[in-house]
């Protein structure tokens, strides 16, 4: 049997796909996190609900949403809801297994920016969308999976803006701030998949994906970061890679963007 | 019973400069930009707005000139828009006064205003800048009547001893929302997602809005259950089919990819800006003549919904 | 024409429904306040629209509930929703004109008890139902209609237990306390109706109803009132009591309770 | 998909002793009766119950012992009941903790317990004895750990100045509902007036649901608007028809007057309360011998729903 080729989006959502675990509440942001849940359910969590902030709750998509506020995410939904309910008793309720976001920049300890790039917030070099429910899943969820393009740039020391609480920074801060969720369990990219050790919330380089090695994944980190561990990410599966392309975006909307 | 039918453009009459707005809707969905374009060509200036996952509606406001002030979470149009760019072209240039909330906190915020408290509390932003800088300067809430004393407050839950944020209420002049189907006397039924169209409507002063089919009342009453905005709440209705268009309105048609890319595409220059807005909100006199420019009935027929989907399935949606 | 007589609480009813003018939003608790502002729909005010905390806004209703959650409020009704709707937004938020309420006791600045006959509070002598919305229709609408059967022990000085604020300890005690709708306007009741002086909230009777005297009203009363501007209650008419007994409690079952 | 089915008496096992409990329904609507006199019959004790506007269903469950302590806003079955009788009865003798809070002020607390704050502000109970004067001794709170610290507190909102009471989350353990219509996989279809079931199912640990009609999911999915609690949120669902008597189900059976108000005089004494005990709860091993007891299908079929009702608009409810 041929083993399909996979490019670097696509691996990014195979990994972070492979984060949910079957039967839990999953609650995805706009793009790649959309990807990566409705991959998810067609191959190893068919049980796993996804909750849109927009106000589809559990749904049964056969056609990928452009954002969470499209009417595709209601398809043989479950509830058609509202911000009010989604954030309120699902998200801060407590009942989200697995918030799955992205964002223009992320730091060492797993922080997101996508509110403003440069270091005056007020006047800043360029604006971004704003944080949406970003922040609110980073704060609110058990876990967290970024899924981010593995760049220097997008990935410094320290955010310009906090738009989203990681681990703050470091050791036990995001819980002295009060914070309830659990923070980020991994940040997948395009080369591998970063994790934190648990105490220090220090990351590391979990695995590095098909083609890439741990020295790229340093020449693409703007912070310091342990990949002593490292492993190579097993590959995509042809079955991932079909329904990823056949299935979950068959017009090339995000895997060809 | 009152009837509360209104014609587009005398709804925008009634709609002053300097008034503070809700516009209802989420990114892509169900905005009244029919009645907002309306709303340029009346030439309304100093909009305060608060909104939540705003998109080029409420982009096409800023960059017509219409906006003093924006408070929100999010504006863009998903991968068709992933920056609002009228949005970042006027807070890079210094030209419009912000203030960043997250989606949880706005909704909050307009929770607040809906039930009369004058605070919501949350546990979101917590650790992050939204609560360490400001958008707004001291001296600017001080000089704005629209504005909140201040952007959030830190407190020790007295029962647990756990952290919660308040965030202010939101109350505005007027909430301008798009819906499926409203009856004369003021009953609203949304179908599909609600957003946050309850909680804006109730935490306004006047509510107006537009609606793709105009049904009788007693249609409405007939589940009740499905009814979440009081009558007694709501102050005009205007009858404005494809009145969200470039936006999708679930049952009733999909969003407009072409006009969307085009939007964000004229958009992105100052010169592409004022020739979308020649073509398509001062240089067409009404609806009618808008939907003509977009592409008429060719282009409105291809973006109907499909019986049990709520949205076009065969859409192309990946423009060259 | 042959004018029909009335009974006590006949009267009542009809007087309390006069207070409801036509457009209101009308907030009615369970018992005779029902009855009133069923009556009024079918007179005077056809555009009120009534709000039970239920759940039920704006009915038609065809047959009379026999308590607020009762599904005969449903009836036609343009909304049906719950007690978090109707307290949170209508309520609270400053919609309803007109709250219509009862109680066990009543005293001289209209403050009510629903909870607890007795000096001690935790050891009654009689333990009512409690509240229920009581103290929220009276904090919170624009102002409340107050229905009682006139009976000394039922209008003491001083209520046992201060469940729905009236106007407190007279003066602007309600306005210091920090309760932001507008407080009694009427107490309706077998005898007649007591109003409020505008600035110190001392109780005056408004009207004496036909066959009752300003003295009866001074013996079933147990604080002070002036009675020196009461005029007659101008009898029910033909059509409302008609109404009343045909229409709205064909049964009996408050009317003849 | 999870199968979530149970039978009655499994049901009632999972539900232990000391348990705090929300119970949904209002006065004489949709309470699970059915439910109730199973843990009775089971022997469970010592609850702590949180309810705002409640019938006889816990009156019941306080007549039988089975209750510690009840905070609540009201309880009685409209003028069938005007003051529910063990209510009074164990309050004047003090065999019942209790606590009193206004309608809007448990419905406040629930919210809370649903949206996972640790308190919720209200406008409400301002000026009245329910700041005054506490049911729980501060002895009583200290002892248990399912009493909130304090039962209100007044703060002095930061942004406005203005007064707003502050009351404490509830979370319990469960939440019995019944309801028109639920699916094994536990989505819930409430028809007519809510109540507050929603945000107390949200605001327990595990929730169990009768229903009238055990239906698909699929068919409670073509319309998803009026599902409003999440499935991953309902542990339990158990399919008991006339479960709610001798309370009503809006479109399914109407209260049942008869029986209320021999309930009510019942239970105005203990002999008559222990009588009342026998015949309908202990003396009826399931759901079936307790509709026969009641009265049959004769007298259940006097209560049934009208169509285009909700309720039977021919039923007499003066009872001699």
């Amino acid at each position: 049997m041929k083993i399909l080729q996979h490019s670097t989006t696509e691996i990014m959502v195979v990994a972070a796909a492979r984060e949910i675990a079957d039967g839990e509440v999953v609650f995805a942001g706009t793009g790649l996190p959309i990807l990566g849940a409705m991959l998810a359910q067609r191959m190893h969590a068919p049980n796993c609900d996804i909750v849109f902030e927009a106000g589809a709750v559990a749904p049964r998509m056969l056609h990928l949403p452009m954002s969470v506020g499209d009417s595709r995410t209601l398809f043989g939904a479950a509830q058609a809801a509202g911000l009010f309910d989604v954030f309120n008793y699902i998200l801060q309720g407590g009942r989200v297994d697995v918030g799955f976001l992205g964002g223009a920049q992320i730091d060492r300890y797993g922080n997101l920016n996508s509110t403003a790039l440069g270091p005056d917030y007020r006047h800043p070099k360029v604006r971004l969308p704003g944080s949406g429910g970003s922040a609110d899943v980073s704060a609110l969820s058990s876990r967290t999976v970024i899924i981010a393009r593995h760049e220097k740039r997008r990935f410094p020391e320290r955010v310009d803006y906090r738009t989203s609480p990681g681990w703050l920074v470091g050791g036990n801060s995001r819980e002295r701030a009060g914070i309830p969720g659990g923070g980020p369990a991994a940040v997948v990219t395009t080369l591998g998949v970063i994790k934190y050790r648990p105490i220090t919330r220090e990351p590391y380089l979990a695995s590095y994906h098909p083609g890439a090695t741990p020295l790229n994944v340093k020449a693409e980190t703007g912070f310091e970061i342990d990949c002593s561990e490292a492993v190579e990410t097993s590959a995509p599966s042809n079955d991932e890679l079909e329904i990823l392309r056949r299935v979950v975006d068959p017009e090339g909307i995000f895997l060809r963007g | 019973m009152q009837n509360k039918l209104l014609e587009l453009t005398a709804a925008a009459q009634q709609i002053n400069s300097g008034a503070s707005l809700a516009i209802g809707g989420f990114t892509s969905q169900r905005h009244p930009t029919a009645l907002l374009r309306e709303l340029i060509r009346q030439k309304r200036k100093d909009f305060v707005v608060y909104a939540h996952s705003a998109g080029s509606e409420l982009d096409l406001l800023i960059g017509a000139g219409c906006v003093r002030r924006v408070e929100a979470a999010y504006l863009a149009d998903g991968v068709l828009a992933p920056i609002a760019p009228n949005w970042r072209r006027f807070i890079e240039s210094g030209e419009l006064e912000f203030e960043d909330y997250s989606n949880a906190a706005m909704m909050a915020r307009f929770t607040a205003g809906a039930m009369g408290l004058p605070f919501f509390p949350t546990l979101s932003m917590l650790g992050t800048d939204m609560l360490e800088q400001d958008g707004l300067s001291p001296e600017s809430r001080e000089r704005d009547p629209e504005a909140a004393v201040c952007k959030a407050v830190l407190m020790d839950c007295p029962f647990s001893k756990r952290k919660v944020v308040l965030v202010p209420a939101i109350t505005t002049d007027f909430c301008l929302l798009h819906v499926q189907k409203a009856s004369p006397a003021g009953l609203v039924r949304i179908e599909g997602q609600e957003f946050l169209d309850v909680q804006m409507a109730l935490a306004s002063r006047r509510v107006i809005v537009t609606c793709e089919e105009l049904v009788d009342d007693e249609e409405l009453r007939r589940e009740p259950e499905r009814n979440r905005i009081p009558s007694f709440a709501v102050h005009g209705v205007v009858h404005v089919p494809f009145g969200a268009h470039p936006h999708g309105v679930h049952n009733y048609y999909d969003y407009d990819p072409d006009h969307l890319i085009l939007y964000n595409n004229s958009a992105e220059t100052e010169d592409g800006l004022v020739r979308y807005l020649d073509r398509f909100v001062y240089g067409v006199e009404d609806q009618a003549s808008y939907l003509n420019a977009v592409g008429g009935r060719v282009q409105l027929e291809a973006l109907k919904a499909h019986s049990g989907f709520g949205y076009n399935p065969k859409l192309r949606r990946r423009v060259a």
